[in-house]
C-alpha cells in the first residue's frame, strides 16, 4: 500500500496551508451563555436581596448541578437526532431500584448505586434496541416506554418511598464544601469531564457525533449505526441514573414522586440545557459545556425573579420573558459580531 | 412578633389552597406579624417547591407552613430549614414521621375519606357497589385513600368495583369517568370521589346523565360541587379547613419563633403518616348545610385556636 | 444578438473567503454562455447571486440595461430568470409534477391546485427530456439523474428568458445530455439567453457560443466568444497552463496475472440483479457502464453490504465471504465505496473537512480505551488533502460550504485515508473540474499500480475510456458483457453502445 | 390526506394504493380495536359510550391538529397547551367576569389564541433562533398569564348556552361538539391537498431552502402555520370549557405529549414536510379508545400505564409491520 507515502512537499504545505484558528471563539454559544450568566448574574446581585448569600449559591449550585445531568442525559439521545421522553421514568426507577437495594435487600450502598445506575443503563438499553430494530422514531418508543417504565415503578413500589438510607446519603447532599459549594456540583463536574472525554477524544464519541448527523453516510463509512444508537439510549438512561441518584441524595430518599406523574417533571430542564446551550435537535453536535450553561442560566433566572418577588402567580410570565430576553441578546451579540468580522 | 416573616406554601397552584392568603393577611394583621404571605410554586413539582422554600429562606422568611410536595421527599428540605433557625408546620397534609416539622395541622387524609364512604353507605345502605375516582398514585395519600374507601365499604358490607387513579386532571377525569359511567352506570350505586378534579368531574357527569339514582359523595368546596348538592345530583361532600389551618399555623409559627415548644405530652392524633397531628377540622355537608358550612368551619377555627397555645404549646 | 442581462464588478465575501473579486459578464439573447473555471473559482456563487440567493457586496445587476437588485428568489422568477442550480433542490415527498411547477402555485395564492392539470402539463416537460417516470412519484424515490433532470424540467417549464444552468449535466449519460442540448439549442433559437456550467469541455465546446472564466473568483476572461478558442485556450485560462496528457496505464497487462481480489459468481440479489458474474483482479481497474438505472450502484450497495444477496457466490481475496454489513466489508474486507450521492449519504455535510476525511480511520488510529486527538487524524489525512489540493480555509471547515468539486474531493480523500484493497468509486468526478479529474485519476492509477482492486461506476464515457483496463457493461440488473479497454474513443464508444443495445435488440 | 401519499408509478390498482395510504394502518387499528373491545364488553358501542369518545376525539384532535400543522412545517409547538389554556380562561373570564355573550368570547378566545400563535410565527421568523426554544419562552409567558390572571381559581360563570352545547347531541350519538372539529378536519385537508398554502406548508416542511428558491415566501408561510396552530389550540380550549363546563386554568397543562402522540402515531414525519389529517384523526381515536378500555376492563390503577404503553407500542408496531410490509413488495416489485 503507498497511500502512506505522500508526495514529498505535501505535509509541509499542510502545515503552512492550515492554521487552524479557532472558529471565533467570541462567536461560540459559550461565550453568550457564560455572557448572559455573568450579565444576569450581575442584575440580581445589585437587584435583589440575599442573591449572593451563601444558601442562596449554595441551594443555586445544588439545584443546577441536577438540572445539568438531567440535561446531559437528553443531550445524549438528541445527539442521534431523537429524544428520550422517558429519561424522568428511568431516572425515578434507578432511583427506586437502588432503594430497593439498599433498604429492602441490605445490600451495602455502593452496590446500591450501581444496582440504580445499572438499571438506568438496562432501561435505556430497552429504547435503544426498541427504537433500532423498528426503525420507529424514539418520539414514539421512548412515550410508550415512559409509561412502561413508570407504571411497572409504581406497580413494584406500590408508591412507596424508600428512606431508611445511610445518612451518610442525605449528608451528602446537604453537606456545603467551602460554605457554599454542594458536593453534588462536584458529581456534575465529573460527568461532565468523562462527557468531554467521550465527545472530544474517543473513537465511540465521534461515531455518535458522525451517525447522529447523518446515518446514512456514516454507516457507509463503516459505522455499525444501530449499534451506535444503542449506545447514545443506554448512556442516556445511565445518566438519567445518575441525576436520579443526585437527588435521592438531596431528598434523602428516593421517592416516587420526585420526577412529577411519568417523569414528567424532568422534561423542561432536560431541553432546556441541550437547546439553550446549541445542541441541534436533528442530532450530530453536541456541547456538554453548553447544556451545562444553559442548564445554570435558567435555573439562576429562576432563583434570581423568585428573589426579586414580583407577583406570585406572574413570575412564570417573567421568565419566560427574560428567557426570550436572553435568547434575543444572544441573537444580537452574534449578528453584531458576524457583522464586524465580515467588515 | 415584630420580627416574625411567615410563609405559607402549597404544593403548587390550587384553588384549595386560595382560602391560605386571605388567612396569611388576617393573621399578619390579627398578630402583629411582621409579614405573612401566600407564595404558590409555579407548578406541582417538588423541585419547584424546594427552590421556592429555599429562595424565601435566602429573602428573609423564618417561619414556614407547608403542604409537603411530597411526604417524605420533603422531609429533607423541612429539616434544612429547620436547620437555618426557622420553624415549619405542615399545613393540609403531613410529613411522614421522623421528620422536624414542628406538628402537623390538617385533614387526616385517610380518615376523610374513609367518613365520606361512611356518609355514603348510611344513604346507600348495605349490599351495594361503589366506585371511587381519586388522584395520582405517585402522591403516597392516594394510596392511603384507596385503603380507607376499601376499609370503609368492608366494613359498611359494600364492594368496592372500580377505582379509577391519576386523574387529577380535567381532561382525562372527564374522559374517563364518563366512559365509566357510560359503560357501567347500571351496575354501581354509589361513587366516593377523593380528590378534587374527579369530585368536580364526577358532579358534573352525574348532572349530566340526570341520574339520580346513583349516590355520590365528593370532597371540597368546589361551587360545582356545592351546586350539584343544592340540586340533588351529589349527596354531600367532606369539606376541610384550609382557612383555618393557615390562620392557626401562622399563629402558631410566630409562637414558636418566639421560644415557645411544642409540647411532649400534646394530645396530639396520629394518623398512617405521624404522631403529632392536629385535626384542623372535616365536616360532612350534605344538602342541608351547603349555605352555612363556612359559619361553622369559622366556629371550628374560633375553638380551635382559642385553646391551641394552651393545649399544645409550652410558652415562656 | 442584444445584451439582455449583464454583471459588474460584482464582490461577494464569506467569512474566511472571498469568494468573488468584481467578476463582470454579459449574457445576450440568442446564444449560450459558458461560465468555467476550477473548483470553488466562484461560478455557484455568481449565480447565486444573480437569482437573488444571495446578496452581493458591491456591483451591479442589469436587466434590459436598468439596475436591479434581487431580494429573494421570487423577484428574480417573477423577472423570468430561470435557475438549475448545482445543488438537487426539490421537495422530497411532493410529487415530480408538483415540483416541477411549484413557482406556478406560489403564483397563485388562491387558486386550488389541480393536481391532474400538473400531472398533465409535466408529462409533457418530462417526454421532452425524455424521462419516463410517473409524474405522481414522490421525487424522493428518483435517482440522482433522474432528480437532476426534473430540476431541469422544473426550470425549463418556467420559460424563462434568461436560464442559468449550473453543471446540469454533472450526473447524466450522453443519451440524456444529447437530449438536453438539443433542447437548450431550441430555446437559443427561440431567443433565450443561457447560462451553462459545466466542467466538462467537450460539452462547453459542443454548445456554447460565448465563454466567461473565472479563476479565483476573478475575470480570467468576460464575455469572450467562443470562435477560435480551442479546448487548449480554454483550459489555459482556467488553469493559467496547458493540460498535460497523462499517459494511458500500462499496469493493465501486468493486472492480468495477478490475484483475483473480488469474485461475483452467479450472484442475484434482493433488489433484482440476475446472474451477475464479475472479476477485479489486485491493481486492476474495472470500469463498470450503463445507462441510468442499469442497477450499477445497486450492485454496489449489495457488494458492500447494503442489500443481501441471494444467491450465488462472493468471494474476496479467493475466500468466500459473507458480508452482513457495511461495517463488516470496510473493517474485515478492506472494501471502500465512494458513494455517488455525496450530500445525501457520502458526506456528513454539517461536520468538518478533517472529521469527514478520518470517519473511516477513527477505529484504526484509537488507542486504549477508544483514546484520539484530532492531531493524530489530521497527520493521518492532512496529506491526502493536500494530494487532491481540497480548497478550504482549515481542515475545521464545515464541509457543506466548501464548493460541490471541493466536497467530492473530500469523500474521495476519505477512502484514500483508510487504505482499503478493493474501492468501489461511484461518479467520482461528478463536479470535479478538470485538473482534479485529472489528479484523481492520476491518483486511481496509482492507487491500482499498488495494487488495489479498482471499480469504477461511471457515466461519463470519456472518463471511462481514460481510466478503465476493462469494462463491463451493464443493463437491467444483468451484465451485457465484457470488453479489453483499447484506449480508442471510437471503436470503445461504439463497442460498448453495442453491448448495452444488445438486450434492447433481443427484447 | 396529502397527495404526497399519491401512489407512484406502476400498474397498482384502488388496493394498492389503499393500502399505501398513511390513514389506512391507523384506520384498521382502530377498527380492529373497536371490533375487539366491542366484542369483549358490549356495552362498549353502546350509543352513550360512542358519544363519550367521539367527545374525546373531537377536542383531542383538535390538539393534535394545532400541533400536527407545525410538525408539517418541521418545527414544533410546545406552547399549544398554554395558548389552549389562555383562550379557554379568556372564554371562561369573559362570560363570567364581564357578561359578555357566549359567541363574542368565543371570538375573543379564538383570537387569543391566533396571536399567541402568529406571535409564536413572528418571533420565530424574525429572529431565525429555533422554535422550540422560543416556543418553550412562549409556554411559560402564556401560562403564567393565565395563572396571573386566574390565581389557578376556575370561572364557574359559564353560559348556559355553552353548557348546553358542551351536551348537545346532532344525531345519534354525534354531540355538537364534534361538529366544529369535524369541519376542522375537512377544512385542513382541502387545504393541505389542494389550497397553495397547504402545499407552501408542507413545501417549508419537505425542504425550506428548495421551496424558498421556487418562490415560496417562507416566512410568512411559518407565521401563518404558527397561527392557524394558535388558533386550533384555542378551539380546542373553548370546545374543553363547554365540555367541562367550567373554565379551569389548568386546561392545557398536559396536551403536550398528545398533541404529538397523535399525529405520530398516524405517521407523520416530525423532520417536517408529511402529515395526514386523517391518520391524525385515527391516531387520536387509539389513544381515546385505549384510554376507555383501561376503564371499562377494570384494570388495576397501578397497572394502567404499564398496559397504555404496551397498548401505544402494538399499535404503532402494527403499523409499521405493515409499512415494512409494503416496502418489501415494493422492493421486490422493482424488477
Ligand atoms: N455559504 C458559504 N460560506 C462560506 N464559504 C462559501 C459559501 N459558499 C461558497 N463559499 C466558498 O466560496 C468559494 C466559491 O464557491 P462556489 O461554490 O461559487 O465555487 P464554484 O465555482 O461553483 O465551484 P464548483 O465547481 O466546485 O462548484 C469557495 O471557496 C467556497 O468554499
Ligand atoms: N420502481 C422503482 N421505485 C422506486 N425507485 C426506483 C424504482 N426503480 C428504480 N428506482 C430508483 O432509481 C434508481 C435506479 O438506479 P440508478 O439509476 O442509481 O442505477 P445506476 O445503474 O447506478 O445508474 P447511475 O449510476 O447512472 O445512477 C435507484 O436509486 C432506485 O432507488
Ligand atoms: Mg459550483
Ligand atoms: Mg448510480
Amino acid at each position: 500500500m503507498t497511500i502512506d507515502e505522500a508526495p514529498a512537499g505535501a505535509p509541509a504545505r499542510a502545515a503552512r496551508s492550515r492554521r487552524e484558528p479557532r472558529p471565533g471563539f467570541w462567536l461560540t454559544n459559550e461565550f453568550g451563555l457564560l455572557a448572559l450568566i455573568l450579565l444576569f448574574g450581575l442584575l440580581f446581585a445589585t437587584l435583589a436581596n440575599g442573591f449572593l448569600s451563601p444558601f442562596n449559591l449554595f441551594a443555586l449550585g445544588r439545584t443546577a448541578a441536577v438540572n445539568i445531568v438531567i440535561g446531559l442525559s437528553m443531550m445524549a439521545v438528541i445527539v442521534t437526532g431523537g429524544l428520550n421522553l422517558a429519561v424522568g421514568a428511568i431516572g425515578v426507577s434507578a432511583a427506586m431500584a437502588c432503594g430497593y437495594g439498599v433498604e429492602t435487600l441490605g445490600l451495602p450502598w455502593p452496590l446500591g448505586l450501581l444496582g440504580g445506575l445499572g438499571l438506568g443503563a438496562a432501561l435505556g438499553f430497552v429504547n435503544g434496541w426498541t427504537v433500532v430494530r423498528t426503525g420507529l422514531h424514539s418520539f414514539i418508543i421512548t412515550l410508550a416506554t415512559m409509561s412502561i417504565f413508570f407504571g411497572a415503578m409504581i406497580f413494584l413500589t406500590r408508591a412507596e418511598s424508600f428512606r431508611q438510607l445511610p445518612p451518610a446519603f442525605a449528608a451528602f447532599g446537604r453537606a456545603k464544601l467551602g460554605g457554599t459549594v454542594s458536593p453534588l456540583l462536584l458529581v456534575t463536574i465529573a460527568v461532565m469531564l468523562a462527557l468531554v472525554y467521550l465527545y472530544r477524544f474517543t473513537a465511540l464519541g465521534r461515531e455518535m457525533l458522525a451517525a447522529g448527523a447523518r446515518p446514512e453516510a456514516a454507516e457507509l463509512s463503516g459505522i455499525r449505526v444501530g449499534r451506535v444508537f444503542v449506545l447514545c439510549h443506554v448512556l442516556s438512561g445511565l445518566l438519567a441514573g445518575v441525576a436520579a441518584l443526585m437527588l435521592v441524595a438531596r431528598n434523602g430518599a428516593a421517592i416516587p414522586s420526585m420526577a412529577g406523574q411519568l417523569g414528567q417533571d424532568w422534561l423542561l430542564p432536560a431541553f432546556l440545557g441541550p437547546v439553550l446551550g446549541g445542541t441541534l435537535l436533528n442530532g450530530g453536535k453536541v456541547s456538554v459545556i453548553g447544556t451545562a450553561l444553559g442548564a445554570l442560566l435558567v435555573t439562576m433566572l429562576t432563583s434570581g425573579l423568585l428573589l426579586l418577588q414580583l407577583g406570585e402567580f406572574w413570575i412564570q410570565s417573567f421568565l419566560g420573558l427574560l428567557l426570550l430576553l436572553a435568547v434575543l441578546i444572544d441573537k444580537a451579540r452574534r449578528s453584531y459580531l458576524a457583522r464586524r468580522n465580515l467588515a | 412578633a415584630d420580627d416574625s416573616r411567615i410563609g405559607l406554601v402549597p404544593g403548587g397552584p390550587h384553588p384549595y389552597f386560595a382560602a391560605w392568603d386571605q388567612a396569611a393577611k388576617d393573621a399578619a394583621k390579627d398578630f402583629g406579624l411582621s409579614g405573612a404571605d401566600y407564595k404558590v410554586p409555579q407548578k406541582w413539582e417538588l423541585s419547584q417547591q424546594n427552590q421556592l422554600l429555599e429562595s424565601m429562606l435566602s429573602q428573609g422568611y423564618n417561619g414556614f407552613l407547608i403542604f409537603p410536595g411530597d411526604s417524605v421527599g420533603t422531609v429533607s428540605t423541612v429539616s434544612e430549614i429547620v436547620g437555618n433557625g426557622a420553624p415549619v408546620v405542615t399545613g393540609a397534609g403531613c410529613l411522614k414521621d421522623p421528620s422536624e416539622a414542628a406538628f402537623c395541622l390538617g385533614t387526616d387524609t385517610g380518615n376523610s375519606a374513609y367518613l365520606g364512604t361512611q356518609e355514603l353507605l348510611k344513604i346507600l345502605g348495605p349490599g351495594k357497589r361503589i366506585a371511587h375516582f381519586t388522584g395520582f398514585l405517585v402522591d403516597p395519600n392516594t394510596q392511603l385513600r384507596i385503603d380507607a374507601v376499601a376499609k370503609a365499604a368492608k366494613e359498611g358490607g359494600a364492594t368496592v368495583v372500580q377505582v379509577i387513579a391519576d386523574i387529577d386532571a380535567p381532561e382525562p377525569a372527564e374522559e374517563k369517568i364518563n366512559a365509566y359511567l357510560a359503560a357501567h352506570a347500571g351496575e354501581v350505586d354509589g361513587i366516593v370521589t377523593t380528590a378534587w378534579v374527579p369530585a368536580v368531574v364526577a358532579a358534573n357527569a352525574l348532572r349530566k346523565i340526570g341520574d339520580k339514582r346513583i349516590k355520590m359523595v365528593g370532597i371540597d368546596h368546589d361551587e360545582v360541587v356545592l351546586k350539584a348538592i343544592k340540586d340533588g345530583f351529589v349527596s354531600g361532600t367532606m369539606l376541610q379547613n384550609p382557612y383555618g389551618q393557615g390562620y392557626i399555623g401562622a399563629f402558631a409559627l410566630d409562637k414558636l419563633r418566639k421560644g415557645c415548644t411544642v409540647k411532649a405530652d400534646a394530645p396530639f392524633k396520629s394518623n398512617a403518616l405521624t404522631a403529632k397531628f392536629i385535626d384542623s377540622g372535616t365536616i360532612y355537608v350534605a344538602a342541608d348545610k351547603v349555605d352555612s358550612y363556612v359559619d361553622a368551619m369559622r366556629e371550628k377555627t374560633k375553638t380551635l385556636l382559642a385553646s391551641f397555645g394552651d393545649t399544645y404549646l409550652a410558652c415562656p | 444578438m442584444t445584451a439582455i442581462f449583464e454583471a459588474r464588478g460584482i464582490e461577494k465575501s464569506f467569512p474566511g473567503v472571498k469568494a468573488l473579486k468584481g467578476v463582470s459578464l454579459t449574457l445576450d439573447t440568442h446564444s449560450i454562455h459558458a461560465l468555467l473555471g476550477e473548483n470553488g473559482a466562484g461560478k455557484s456563487t455568481l449565480i447565486k447571486i444573480v437569482t437573488g440567493v444571495q446578496r452581493p457586496d458591491a456591483g451591479t445587476l442589469l436587466l434590459d440595461g436598468r439596475t436591479v437588485a434581487f431580494a429573494n428568489p421570487r423577484e428574480a422568477i417573477a423577472q423570468r430568470i430561470g435557475v438549475v442550480h448545482q445543488e438537487r433542490n426539490l421537495i422530497p415527498r411532493f410529487s415530480v409534477a408538483e415540483n416541477i411547477h411549484l413557482e406556478q402555485i406560489a403564483g397563485h395564492l388562491t387558486k386550488p391546485v389541480d393536481h391532474a392539470e400538473l400531472n398533465r402539463q409535466a408529462a409533457r416537460w418530462l417526454e421532452m427530456l425524455g424521462l419516463d417516470i410517473d409524474p405522481r412519484t414522490p421525487v424522493s424515490r428518483l435517482s440522482v439523474a433522474q432528480m437532476q433532470l426534473v430540476e431541469i424540467a422544473k426550470a425549463l417549464s418556467l420559460r424563462s428568458r434568461v436560464l442559468l444552468l449550473d453543471e446540469p449535466t454533472a450526473s447524466l449519460t450522453s443519451n440524456e445530455t444529447d437530449r438536453l442540448f438539443a433542447f437548450l439549442k431550441r430555446l437559443r433559437d427561440g431567443g433565450a439567453s443561457l447560462l451553462f456550467v459545466s466542467h466538462k469541455l467537450e460539452e462547453v465546446q459542443e454548445i456554447c457560443d460565448s465563454v466567461t472564466v473565472l479563476r479565483d473568483g476573478a475575470n480570467a476572461c468576460a464575455s469572450r466568444s467562443m470562435a477560435g478558442m480551442g479546448r487548449q485556450d480554454i483550459v489555459r485560462l482556467m488553469i493559467g497552463r496547458a493540460e498535460s496528457e497523462s499517459p494511458r496505464r500500462d499496469g493493465a497487462a501486468k493486472a492480468r496475472q495477478a490475484p483475483v481480489a473480488l469474485r461475483l459468481r452467479g450472484v442475484e440479489t434482493a433488489l433484482g440483479h440476475r446472474a451477475i458474474d464479475l472479476e477485479v483482479k489486485e491493481g486492476e481497474i474495472l470500469g463498470l457502464y450503463g445507462l441510468v438505472g442499469a442497477g450499477r450502484t445497486e450492485l454496489a450497495r449489495c457488494i458492500i453490504g447494503q442489500s443481501a444477496i441471494t444467491a450465488g457466490t462472493v468471494e474476496v481475496a479467493g475466500r468466500p465471504a459473507r458480508i452482513r454489513d457495511v461495517a463488516e466489508a470496510i473493517h474485515r474486507h478492506r472494501i471502500g465505496y465512494v458513494s455517488e450521492d455525496r450530500k445525501g449519504n457520502g458526506l456528513v455535510l454539517a461536520h468538518s473537512v478533517l472529521d469527514n476525511a478520518g470517519i473511516a480511520v477513527w477505529r484504526a488510529l484509537s488507542g486504549r480505551f477508544g483514546f484520539l486527538t484530532n492531531g493524530r487524524v489530521r497527520a493521518a489525512v492532512a496529506p491526502f488533502i493536500d494530494k487532491l489540493e481540497v480548497k478550504t480555509p482549515s481542515l475545521s471547515q464545515t464541509v457543506g460550504l466548501l464548493s460541490g468539486g471541493n466536497q467530492q474531493k473530500i469523500s474521495v480523500a476519505k477512502w484514500l485515508a483508510a487504505g482499503v484493497k478493493i474501492l468501489i468509486v461511484d461518479e467520482p468526478s461528478v463536479g470535479i473540474d478538470i485538473k482534479t479529474k485529472a489528479y484523481l485519476h492520476d491518483l486511481l492509477r496509482e492507487l491500482a499500480s499498488a495494487g488495489t482492486a479498482v471499480i469504477v461506476i461511471t457515466s461519463d464515457m470519456p472518463e471511462m475510456i481514460a481510466l478503465a483496463d476493462r469494462i463491463a457493461v451493464m443493463d437491467g440488473y444483468r451484465l451485457n458483457g465484457e470488453i479489453q479497454n483499447s484506449g480508442v474513443y471510437e471503436t470503445m464508444s461504439e463497442a460498448i453502445m453495442g453491448l448495452i443495445h444488445r438486450t434492447e435488440a433481443a427484447a | 390526506m396529502s397527495p404526497a401519499a399519491l401512489p407512484a408509478a406502476g400498474p397498482d390498482g384502488a388496493l394498492a394504493r389503499l393500502l399505501r395510504a398513511d390513514w389506512f394502518g391507523p384506520g384498521l387499528v382502530t377498527l380492529a380495536a373497536m371490533a375487539l373491545i366491542g366484542a369483549l364488553s358490549p356495552s362498549f358501542l353502546s350509543p352513550l359510550n360512542l358519544q363519550i369518545l367521539a367527545l374525546a376525539i373531537a377536542v383531542n384532535a383538535l390538539i393534535a391538529f394545532s400541533q400536527m400543522i407545525i410538525i408539517a412545517i418541521g418545527q414544533m409547538n410546545l406552547s399549544v397547551g398554554a395558548i389552549g389554556g389562555l383562550s379557554a380562561i379568556t372564554f371562561g373570564g369573559l362570560m363570567d367576569a364581564f357578561g359578555l355573550p357566549a359567541p363574542l368570547a368565543a371570538g375573543a378566545a379564538l383570537l387569543v389564541g391566533l396571536l399567541c400563535g402568529a406571535l409564536n410565527g413572528l418571533f420565530i421568523v424574525w429572529t431565525g433562533i429555533s422554535a422550540f426554544v422560543i416556543t418553550l419562552a412562549s409556554l411559560s409567558i402564556y401560562k403564567g398569564i393565565n395563572l396571573g390572571v386566574t390565581r389557578a381559581e376556575p370561572f364557574y360563570g359559564i353560559a348556559e348556552g355553552v353548557k348546553a352545547f358542551g351536551q348537545a347531541l346532532v344525531l345519534g350519538p354525534l354531540p355538537w361538539l364534534a361538529v366544529p372539529t369535524i369541519l376542522v378536519a375537512l377544512g385542513l385537508s382541502f387545504m393541505l391537498a389542494r389550497l397553495p398554502i397547504g402545499r407552501f406548508v408542507l413545501a417549508v416542511g419537505g425542504n425550506a431552502h428548495a421551496a424558498e428558491l421556487s418562490g415560496v415566501s417562507v416566512g410568512p408561510t411559518v407565521v401563518f402555520a404558527h397561527a392557524l396552530s394558535g388558533m386550533l389550540a384555542a378551539l380546542a380550549g373553548i370546545l374543553l370549557v363547554a365540555r367541562l363546563q367550567i373554565g379551569q386554568p389548568t386546561i392545557g397543562d398536559d396536551w403536550l405529549i398528545l398533541s404529538f402522540a397523535a399525529p405520530v402515531i398516524g405517521g407523520a414525519v416530525l423532520a417536517g414536510g408529511h402529515v395526514s389529517v386523517a391518520a391524525t384523526l385515527f391516531g387520536t381515536a387509539i389513544v381515546a379508545i385505549i384510554t376507555q378500555a383501561l376503564v371499562l376492563f377494570n384494570i388495576d390503577p397501578f397497572l394502567v400505564q404499564i398496559v397504555l404503553g404496551a397498548l401505544i407500542l402494538a399499535a404503532v408496531g402494527l403499523n409499521r409491520l405493515r409499512e415494512a410490509r409494503l416496502a418489501a413488495t415494493r422492493r421486490g416489485a422493482a424488477r
